[in-house]
């Protein structure tokens, strides 16, 4: 499979340069890690960072910004930092009030941040956490390690971090990142398999008559394989399970997300989003800003997730809040 | 350097070298129900602890271990970092006073301990645990009970693991990735319970030379 | 080929909607055509318009807002609007201070543009045009239709955007939009082809070890087909010729875009920006400005190109001036 | 309905369904040297006008001609909308007399001359041009000069124009989108010089009908 890339042992290094190169006022990468924080960091405010695989991007570093992350730690392609990296991180980004650590809900990450958490606490840090597990394609139940941290993230990176500009201390912005937590959900699909760029063949095989519902953004299978269907069916096969999930009131108010799987063109998921937002209007929900683009990607793989979240008067305010990040700009 | 201190340098290099032979294979099988990186996470990790572990002056078996786990969980994002190397690096204060078979079945119960605390794990969540509890089970009813010779002892202990990697087949995944899929992580093998079996292969044979 | 579409005949008309749903305070559909305009046209100041076949998204119509674009006309996928379509969009988009046709230099565009444009003069409006020609994979010679425009046409409709925003006359919008297409050259490769809707298999054929140099953004073969190379080989390739057409004084500042033709996921793009930041470096010029993402894309390729534009004062200003659209915001 | 109004219409439905049939055909010469959508612009834009034409009461050959030229230059966007549509509806004037051998000469004429003026081409490009200048200049000649009755002069034309479209193959485009290759575009059929041509031989077996 081609790829754009030189040697894949390098690729994450050399796109966290080339992050870099690109916003060289804005990103600031720790010198020997994959480590990337704002180049004013520590901030006199509560710190908001993430981190994760790479192959996600605009996730992780691409948030790192006014209204939103202080800093982000890079792992290899889908595999979690690891602990020392994220301590690292958590340290850059604490400049007294505490650091609010977002984390995805994968075994790896939560294994590596928690053990990065115990680290910098011994060191007299204050950190709290927020995990995400939005993806309503897994079961939540003692037969699973829970639900996966997909798209929704980008909610609790935005709610936290307008928080934290607010000045507001560590319980509440990790308050805000949880209350966006209780009231999104996610599910995906593909059309096709993403390529890693170490294996550089397809990660699963999927035909040309076949489609996978509720896959994962790491190229985990999902939780159905179906033949292939029209834009209006997935869109309302993804929706269905996500409001089923959600479970909202009718005409409860609601942001959505039609996220692309980084192979797929925008097109596409405008044509998606139109049949989505005629099936919450039939279902009665009132939308209240929606969006459309490429937040959390799964490298090269075709596909897309729909996101909703349920938003009241503060959220609202937090998700509306100024942010200038390079993926993701309010104003 | 102490015999002991060179049979563990040599030890890990052999599981080094193993592993690399072993990264696609294991890649595969975290393809089908993970995300196909479990091979490079271990190839890379333990070639870089076999870097580590040569570099270490006077090394002594406690040493080696804690030496591979730091290796390890800096090197290896993803679930098997802090699983495999978190619970080397606690459990190697059991050689602090040398590898005799005591201290061997001593670092073993630890080391499953770890991974068990870590990863909240049983038997039958078809991860690394199902290789490790019959392997670290019959290593120390071999010693303990039967008093055999450590390296007979270890020669069933891996035929465990190997029932053990082989048991995750038929079962439903409750942990890691797999679990994600629930029915469907039925009828394949885990990753890292395979690699758990590779691992002990390699101390197996070192023990033999 | 899989895509997230419903029937091909369907997918522009719905990628409106679907568009236009996710910004009904900013985006507004003319009825009865694939016309998209801001909701508060036409502005009491001089209209900037654009306009070209579908397939590129964002561009076009996620051009519109505040500082950039005041309409834009969509046609089917890689053809052109009609004289009709481009008319209708000229006259929503005049208050009366005249309009800016930014045209993208291939003959259907230009032809149809020039056919709308002489019929809204019939109407009394005044219409001024600059044809963005940016491709220097293409010569452009007495034996071409001239060279192609490409990605540079962001970086006019963001100059013009900007003055008309500060209230200029239609004379000095179009100077700085000439001014942009005259110091701005672009070229673009292709690791896979695009697959259109309507033909539903690729447009043409690229082994496993092979890319194609100097692609355009509608499949159009492009002037050399060459075995696959690295990341940065493919940059040299592609900034060198771009470099050599611009020939730029050492020190002179300039913007830079690498753009993803929509298959290929960001983690490339920053690789290749990180090759890029360093080739501008070793030959003397000065990076003002390093923008990395989907500006214009070609469906569902995977490739990139490489933008360089020579930036003065006056253009520095205009480019880093407030713009609030749906793919492009700057504060 | 006039018969000449008659087969003006019939002559459109009939050029609708043989691009219909070329659609794929086309568009595939388009792949080639262009963004592979000539067969569709065509068959879309001809159905459309076809269907505009039956919609007009009484129609005359002027009028069908211009219904038609302007529902492809509203249909059919990209080069050949305005080509084929603008310069129909331009010609068009010269039927307004009614369909004599002369006026379908001065029609032909008007044609090509639009579509020169507009596109800035001249033979040899290669573009519909190449297919144009020999059916034209074939047409006239064998009416004016040789007095031939026009479904045989018509006849002759549609061999010249298919001797144009042949040509456009071993020449160097200079013009449109096949243009931007450059040496790589010798070796390939013009799109718009076959839909012309295949526009011809639709005309020809109605007038035969
Ligand atoms: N909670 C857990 N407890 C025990 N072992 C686990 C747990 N989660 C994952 N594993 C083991 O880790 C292996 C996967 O490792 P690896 O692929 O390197 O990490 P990741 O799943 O983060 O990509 C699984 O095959 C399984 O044996
Ligand atoms: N400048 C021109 N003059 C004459 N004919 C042209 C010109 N440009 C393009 N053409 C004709 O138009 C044809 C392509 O039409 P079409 O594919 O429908 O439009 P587009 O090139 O915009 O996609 C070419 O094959 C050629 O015959
Ligand atoms: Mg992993
Ligand atoms: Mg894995
Ligand atoms: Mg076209
Ligand atoms: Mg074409």
């Amino acid at each position: 499979m081609k790829k754009l890339i030189n040697d894949p042992d390098d690729v994450v290094d050399e796109m966290l340069d080339g992050m870099v190169a690109a916003h060289p006022d804005r990103l600031r990468r720790l010198s020997d890690t994959q480590v990337v924080v704002r180049t004013d960091a520590p901030l006199d405010e509560v710190g908001v960072v993430s981190g994760g695989g790479s192959g996600h991007e605009p996730t992780h570093a691409g948030y790192i910004g006014d209204g939103m992350l202080d800093g982000a730690a890079a792992g290899d392609v889908f595999s979690s930092p690891t602990a020392d990296e994220f301590e690292a991180l958590v340290d850059a980004c604490d400049g007294g009030e505490g650091v609010l650590a977002v984390v995805k809900n994968y075994e790896g990450d939560v294994m590596n941040f928690e053990t990065a958490i115990e680290l910098a606490e011994m060191e007299g840090a204050e950190v709290a956490t927020v995990v995400v597990n939005d993806d309503v394609a897994v079961e939540d139940s003692l037969y699973t390690s829970g639900r996966r941290g997909v798209c929704g993230t980008i909610l609790v990176h935005k709610a936290a971090g307008a928080k934290a500009a607010e000045g507001a201390d560590l319980a509440d912005v990790q308050r805000v990142g949880q209350k966006v937590v209780d009231n999104v959900g996610t599910m995906g699909m593909a059309l096709t398999s993403c390529v890693t760029p170490e294996k550089g063949e397809p990660t699963f095989d999927l035909g040309d008559e076949e489609i996978e519902l509720g896959i994962g953004i790491h190229g985990e299978p999902g939780t159905e394989r179906t033949g292939t269907m029209s834009a209006d069916e997935v869109t309302d096969e993804l929706t269905e399970s996500v409001l089923a999930d959600l479970d909202l009131d009718e005409d409860q108010e609601v942001l959505t997300i039609v996220n692309g799987m980084g192979g797929t063109p925008q097109m596409e998921l405008f044509v998606v989003n139109r049949r989505l937002q005629e099936l919450l209007d039939e279902r009665g929900l009132d939308t209240w800003d929606a969006w459309v683009g490429d937040y959390m990607t799964s490298l090269d793989m075709a596909g897309c997730s729909i996101t909703v979240c349920a938003v009241d008067d503060e959220l609202k305010e937090l998700l509306a809040a100024p942010a200038d990040t390079p993926a993701l700009t309010v104003r | 350097m102490s015999a002991d201190g060179e049979a563990a340098v040599a030890a890990v290099e052999r599981v080094a070298e193993r592993l690399e032979r072993e990264r696609d294979y294991l890649t595969e099988l975290d393809s089908a129900i993970g995300d196909a990186d479990h091979g490079g996470n271990m190839a890379r990790g333990w070639a870089s602890a076999a870097e580590a572990v040569r570099e270490l002056d006077d090394p002594d078996p406690a040493t080696v271990a804690k030496a591979t786990g730091r290796t390890l969980m800096s090197e290896v994002g993803g679930a098997s970092g802090p699983l495999y190397g978190g619970s080397l690096v606690f459990a190697s204060v059991e050689l602090d006073d040398g590898l005799t078979p005591e201290s061997a079945v001593a670092f073993a119960e630890t080391y499953l301990e770890k991974v068990r605390d870590r990863g909240d794990a049983s038997v039958g969540d078809q991860t690394m645990v199902d290789a490790l509890v019959p392997l670290v089970h019959t290593f120390k009813k071999s010693i303990e009970v039967d008093g055999l010779p450590p390296v007979v002892a270890l020669a069933k202990a891996v035929d465990a693991a190997e029932r053990g990697a082989a048991f995750t087949v038929p079962i439903r995944a409750r942990k890691g990735r797999a679990s994600y899929l629930g029915w469907r992580s039925v009828g394949h093998k885990d990753p890292g319970a395979t690699s758990t079996l590779f691992v002990a292969e390699s101390l197996l044979e070192t023990a033999r030379d």
